[in-house]
């Protein structure tokens, strides 16, 4: 099944995480697992955008948080350019691999130093790594701060993060990101706390610089639409796993698993028709500490099977780079 | 900065800097002001406030004014040096536990709340009363044993906090060093907190040294404001209605200790505005 | 139907030290018994300052500077404090932002239940229990909640009980500031559904107030664009969604990209709102709009006039908002 | 439960530091302190005397380091103490006995009425917050905070005792009037003072935190949908503000336990009340090793109960702790 996940469509490979588990112990005495991540495979091409959609609790947010080195999976295997990362990286490899991997956090008044200038954020990818000579630091600055829409960069590089509002505060942040060339820029869920008017400029500025910069993707929300706006590929997450992944398009339009269709009926879509489409799937999210064996779906799913509740499915290809986990 | 603006704007933090500053003077110039030696024991013993003796004179015929002018000094040193001293180490230990976490910061925090726990007087005692010497380095090691704890526990989760600031995140993601993200992200932050505390165990230290030496576990023969009460409990003054010898001391001790408490509530007040008179959101 | 709540010029904000923040701005609408309106705007829009307002629960530093709030044709804002407290919750109940934070931690929900209805001498008071099982039952949540602390709860379920609360006195109108943001979609979408369900089963009008336009075209009867503190538009939803006729609405429209069909690049409204602290010269959508009039719109305020039958716009596109503000003289000789 | 057992544990692991601090301390010191104390009052005490310093020091050259201190513990958690010094012959246990209910009295009562009066008052003056009642309690509290107890006590005992002569300026009841109801109004008249400067100084703690955990709780969402749902404000202030508020005061009750313990302590030294404090100072005089250690003990094991019991009671007012 692995095999049939390889590349297909002949683009290199950026990205490519193996069987990851991440589960977090909590509580000295009476310990609690929290399986976060259950077994997660995926990949991300040379400049290829590949959304992760899911529900708070999906484990979307732990993903990006695992491949950006923040935490230590508990099993699985990432491979960066094709090359299997050791589990424990020395200091030198590790800043090789930051350099190469880069994120954009979701909340842009959060991720900048209120201390400091905005250009500080920028400049310090540029040191850690020596980017840059040290007369052209400046210059290399200015540079970023226009590329991502601060123009003119002068007018911005010594204000402080207050100064600024939530679209160019999240500027700032891409230029950071952008700073050291990274091949994959992790962004989880980029937009989700700016005004609506401004998100769409956010993600056309990202699209931008990935047909620039030739830069890859993991595109972490809970917006269907957005994900959809952006990204070649979607990944459906929910309890920790993948349930289904495909081209765009092919999700949105004619989504195959029961979780997927929910959210697109959920999801608002004012453009579709007059009345809204009922929901009436109930339940929540499973607790993550006692996940069911069988699928983690089953529970809240109305086409849900006696097996289901036995065994987890297997990813089944049901297209082009669309598999789904499911046993319809 | 905003907050310096803040500072020099605060009433309170007005009248604490005004009266700690005046009696830092008062200790410097200590050789100048008292108009006696304080250890001349040749005035005529227990005699009543007068021009002579603005407080009157002690038991063995000293002046009171120019003991309290020279007390000065240590209950002021005192209290700044083990400011000083517990804040390094309860910023080192917040900083670990709170930065590192797991194990260590399991250790260290248990090791926080059994300090904060145990009665500091007594343990003080118990310290002192094993000194090979006494004096004010005694005193000073012996209160910052048992003072320290404070600072690191209301230190601790602030830097927990700020360790999952997004911002912090950002700098492990770019490729900072521990150093540059423990010193020059985050401490910074916890600044203003580090100065509320500095003030507040300074405070402590003020009362705990004058408690110590009221019951005669400094040296005697040192001259602070503690001793100064401690011979005048011992020489009864009380019964020779020897006031100002009693007062005096004691009221310069609690507005040692008013000023900076005074400093201390101050800043936490502009750490955390809404303490302020004003509701603001 | 009857106007239940009027709001006639309504301005409010903030006033710290030495600045003034004009959240809302000469604010005016109706409200019919029964009707959902959808209030849909940006953040600092002045849309929850709004919601504050209208349940005179603006604390300080928030103030009300002017204007009317008519309900049953009782202007609330002349009332007392404790005459006030007296009908809120009665006539018109608030559903926060923040539902995951509104209950008390420390008392078990039944008692924060029971205090809305105790404290308003209600007839309701007689059968607390009773009341309390029965409004369980309107939001899907089994009685035996009742005796929980609000941390034994999922998010969905306490923005549920939140909403019984909010039902507890059958009140004719429920303001619900941005109620389902923190949800996830599928719980948002279920609470929106049932909250549907018990306005066509109780009558009362509903507030709703988000910045998610996509979501409030699919469920409110009428809605009201916010911008810089002001209404800039106010039709059908329908209408709105198919007709939009300010500059700011159709960029805002345009700012959701669509689930389905075709994907094609689309585009934000650049740049962003104006300081709310300082006076505004003009149209306030002047600085971002793509259609401005040089030398009209930076001088003259539009005002939100009815263009077409029910459709009710602010911009200077549009001679007729021009003209009536003019008429009034408001800034022209500016 | 998982609370309950946190805080048994916590209570124990703290218990065995302060043993152990009591067994190292004399250990680490330069010189041996205790053995320059045997030598110094060899021949000046009994043999018995001296034997109780020994015991409760552990010195026994031929026992090595661990076994004196499984010793020390067995005595210790069997309250052998050995024979006070300045007391002889009775034994440190026994003059604990006579004194300890003298303090509980005095600083339990006190305590907890100065706790409850503190933090009603903090409640008011945080709701009432730009009254002159507010800014006046915080600089009167800011100044009760930071004055030393025993200066309070000597001030007290200057105007009200010695010069005005309203209430007796030592001891603990009158030895005329020893009997029957007389002898319960002799201790009450007694205790005022020292009780009073109890009360009046740590008070000022309570009033500023409460006072600042009200004033955040005040603009917390459940206090502001309180307030839309109609509630009149006093309902508001006591049953949703106040309540969230003093939890806080509860774990702080932890860090302040043991600096009232402290500052009473000195009280007592002043007003010669005969407690653990006047004990404690006598030993100090009479550099009393053995009594100083066990008081340092004992005054630590009764923080310590204070705080479990608060621990406990905790449990009944913050429902988040009993987890299912």
């Amino acid at each position: 099944m692995e095999s049939e996940l390889q590349i297909e469509n002949g683009t290199v490979e950026v990205m490519r995480v193996k069987k990851l588990k991440k589960i977090f112990v909590i509580g000295t005495i009476k310990k609690k697992y929290i399986h976060a991540v259950n077994g997660v495979d995926l990949d991300v091409k040379q400049q290829e955008v590949v959304a992760l959609v899911g529900e708070s609790g999906s484990g979307k947010t732990t993903m990006a948080r695992i491949i950006s080195r923040l935490y230590v999976p508990t099993s699985g295997e990432i491979y960066l350019d094709q090359k299997k990362l050791p589990r424990k990286m020395r200091k030198s490899e590790l800043l090789k691999y930051r350099k190469k991997v880069q994120m954009i956090f979701q909340d842009p008044f959060s991720s900048l130093n209120p201390l400091y200038p905005v250009k500080y954020a920028v400049e310090r990818p540029i040191k850690v790594h020596k980017l840059a000579r040290k007369d052209e630091i400046e210059d290399r600055i200015s540079e970023l701060f226009e590329e991502c829409g601060l123009t003119p960069a002068n007018q911005f590089l010594k204000r402080y993060p207050y100064e600024l509002s939530g679209g160019q505060r999240q500027r700032v942040g891409i230029a950071r990101a952008l700073a050291t060339k990274p091949e994959l820029i992790l962004a989880d869920e980029p937009t989700s706390m700016l005004d609506v008017s401004i998100r769409l400029d956010i993600m056309n500025l990202m699209l931008d610089l990935k047909e620039k910069e030739g830069v890859s993707y993991l595109f972490i929300t809970h917006d269907l639409a957005g994900a959809h706006y952006v990204a070649d590929r979607i990944a459906i997450m929910y309890a920790g796993h993948i349930m289904e992944v495909g081209p765009s398009d092919e999700v949105i339009n004619d989504p195959k698993h029961p979780y997927t269709q929910l959210l697109k009926r959920a999801a608002p879509k004012p453009e579709a028709g007059l009345e809204p489409e009922k929901v009436d799937v109930g339940g929540e999210v499973p607790d993550l500490a006692n996940l069911p064996i069988g699928c983690p779906f089953e529970p809240r799913c109305l086409f849900a099977k006696p097996e289901c509740k036995e065994k987890l499915p297997d990813m089944v290809k049901v297209g082009k780079d669309h598999f789904v986990r499911c046993v319809l | 900065m905003n907050y310096v603006r803040m500072f020099f704007k605060d009433k309170k933090i007005l009248v604490g800097a005004t009266i700690l500053l005046t009696m830092v003077f008062v200790a410097i110039f200590a050789r100048y002001i008292a108009p006696y030696s304080p250890h001349y024991m040749g005035f005529t013993p227990l005699e009543s406030p007068s021009f002579k003796h603005i407080l009157g004179t002690t038991a063995t015929g000293q002046d009171v004014f120019s003991r309290v002018i020279w007390g000065t000094r240590m209950s002021l040193a005192v209290g700044l040096l083990v400011g000083l001293f517990t804040t390094v180490i309860s910023v080192i230990l917040a900083l670990i536990s709170g930065y590192f976490g797991g194990i260590v910061d399991n250790v260290i925090s248990l090791f926080i709340n059994v300090f904060l726990v145990i009665p500091p007087l007594p343990l003080m005692i118990v310290l002192a009363a094993y000194m090979p010497s006494r004096g004010m380095w005694t005193i000073i090691l012996v209160i910052t044993v048992t003072g320290w704890a404070w600072g690191a526990r209301t230190l601790r989760p602030q830097i927990m906090s700020l360790k999952n600031r997004d911002f912090v995140k950002a700098s492990i993601i770019v490729g900072e060093s521990s150093f540059h993200t423990i010193f020059i992200d985050i401490l910074p932050h916890t600044l203003g907190l580090i100065v509320a505390n500095f003030f507040g165990t300074a405070m402590y230290a003020v009362i705990s040294e004058a408690g110590l030496e009221f019951i005669g576990l400094g040296n005697v023969n040192d001259i602070s404001w503690g001793t100064i009460l401690y011979w005048a409990e011992n020489d009864q003054a009380m019964f020779f209605g020897l006031w100002s010898w009693l007062l005096v001391p004691g009221i310069l001790i609690a507005l040692l200790g008013t000023s900076m408490a005074l400093m201390n509530f101050a800043v936490d007040e502009i750490i955390n505005p809404k303490l302020k008179g004003e509701k603001n959101g | 139907m009857a106007k239940f709540l009027q709001v006639k010029n309504l301005s409010a904000g903030y006033k710290f030290n030495n600045v003034t923040v004009q959240a809302v701005r000469n604010v005016s609408f109706d409200l019919k018994e029964g009707e959902f309106l959808g209030i849909a705007g940006e953040s600092g829009c002045g849309k929850s300052t709004l919601a504050f307002a209208i349940t005179r629960t603006l604390l300080s530093p928030g103030k009300i500077f002017g204007g009317q709030i008519l309900i049953n044709g009782k202007d609330i804002l002349s009332l007392k404090e404790e005459e006030v407290r007296k009908i809120r919750w009665k006539e018109f109940s608030i559903v926060f932002q923040a539902s995951m934070n509104v209950l008390n931690p420390v008392m078990k929900i039944k008692e924060q239940m029971y205090d809305a209805i105790i404290y308003h001498g209600h007839e309701y008071g007689k059968n607390l229990k009773k009341r309390a099982e029965e409004l369980f039952e309107f939001v899907n949540i089994s009685p035996k909640y009742l005796d929980a602390y609000p941390h034994q709860l999922s998010g969905g379920m306490k923005q549920r009980v939140v909403i019984a609360i909010a039902l507890a006195l059958n009140p004719k109108l429920i303001v619900m500031d941005e109620p389902t943001t923190a949800l996830d979609v599928v719980v948002q979408r279920r609470i929106l559904q049932e909250v549907d369900r018990l306005r066509k089963t109780f009558g009362f009008a509903v507030i709703f107030i988000t910045h998610d336009l996509s979501l409030l075209v699919e469920i409110s009867d009428t809605l009201a664009i916010m911008y810089a503190g002001e209404i800039i538009e106010k039709a059908n939803s329908r209408e709105i969604f198919s007709n939009p006729l300010h500059p700011y609405t159709f960029g805002l429209m345009n700012s959701f990209p669509p689930l389905m069909g075709k994907r094609k690049r689309l585009h934000g409204i650049a740049g962003h709102p104006p300081d709310l602290s300082k006076q505004i010269k003009g149209c306030s959508f002047f600085e971002r709009c793509s259609k401005r009039i040089n030398g009209k719109c930076d001088v003259i305020e539009p005002k939100l006039v009815e263009i077409e039958r029910g459709h009710f716009v602010a911009c200077n596109l549009y001679a007729k908002c021009y003209k009536e503000s003019t008429e009034y003289g408001i800034r022209a000789s500016n | 439960m998982k609370y309950i057992l946190n805080k048994t544990a916590f209570f124990f692991i703290t218990l065995w530091v302060a043993i152990t601090i009591n067994f190292i301390l004399p250990r680490l010191m330069p010189g041996n302190p205790a053995l320059a104390m045997i030598a110094r009052y060899k021949g000046r005490i009994s043999i018995q005397a001296l034997h109780s310093i020994e015991v409760a020091f552990g010195l026994n050259i031929h026992q090595s380091i661990f076994q004196q201190y499984f010793s020390y513990l067995d005595r210790t958690l069997t309250f052998n103490f050995g024979t006070s010094l300045v007391y002889y012959p009775s034994t440190v246990a026994e003059e604990i006995a006579i004194h300890m209910p003298w303090t509980l009295g005095l600083m339990g009562i006190t305590t907890v009425i100065s706790f409850i009066v503190g933090t009603l008052i903090g409640i008011r003056a945080a709701w009432k917050r730009n009254s002159a009642l507010s800014s006046s309690s915080v600089v009167i509290s800011l100044f009760l905070n930071s004055v030393p107890y025993f200066w309070i006590a000597l001030l007290f005992q200057y105007i009200l005792g010695f010069v005005l002569g309203w209430f007796p300026i030592s001891g603990a009841y009158s030895l005329i009037q020893s009997k029957g109801i007389n002898m319960i109004g002799s201790i009450i008249y007694h205790a005022i003072l020292p009780a009073s400067t109890i009360f009046i100084t740590s008070m000022g703690g309570w009033i500023l935190t409460m006072r600042n955990n009200m004033i955040d709780e005040l603009s917390s969402d459940y206090a502001i949908f309180a307030y839309a749902k109609g509630l009149p404000e006093k309902r508001i202030d006591y049953n949703y503000v106040a309540r969230n508020a003093i939890l806080p005061n509860f774990t702080q009750f932890a860090m302040a336990i043991g600096f009232i313990v402290s500052g009473a302590l000195l009280t007592e030294m002043v007003f010669s009340y005969p407690g653990i404090g006047y004990l404690l100072y006598q030993a100090v005089i009479g550099l009393d090793y053995p009594l100083m250690q066990s008081l340092f003990f004992f005054i630590t094991v009764s923080v310590l109960v204070a705080n479990f019991i608060m621990d406990m009671l905790y449990i009944l007012i913050d429902p988040r702790v009993r987890v299912e």
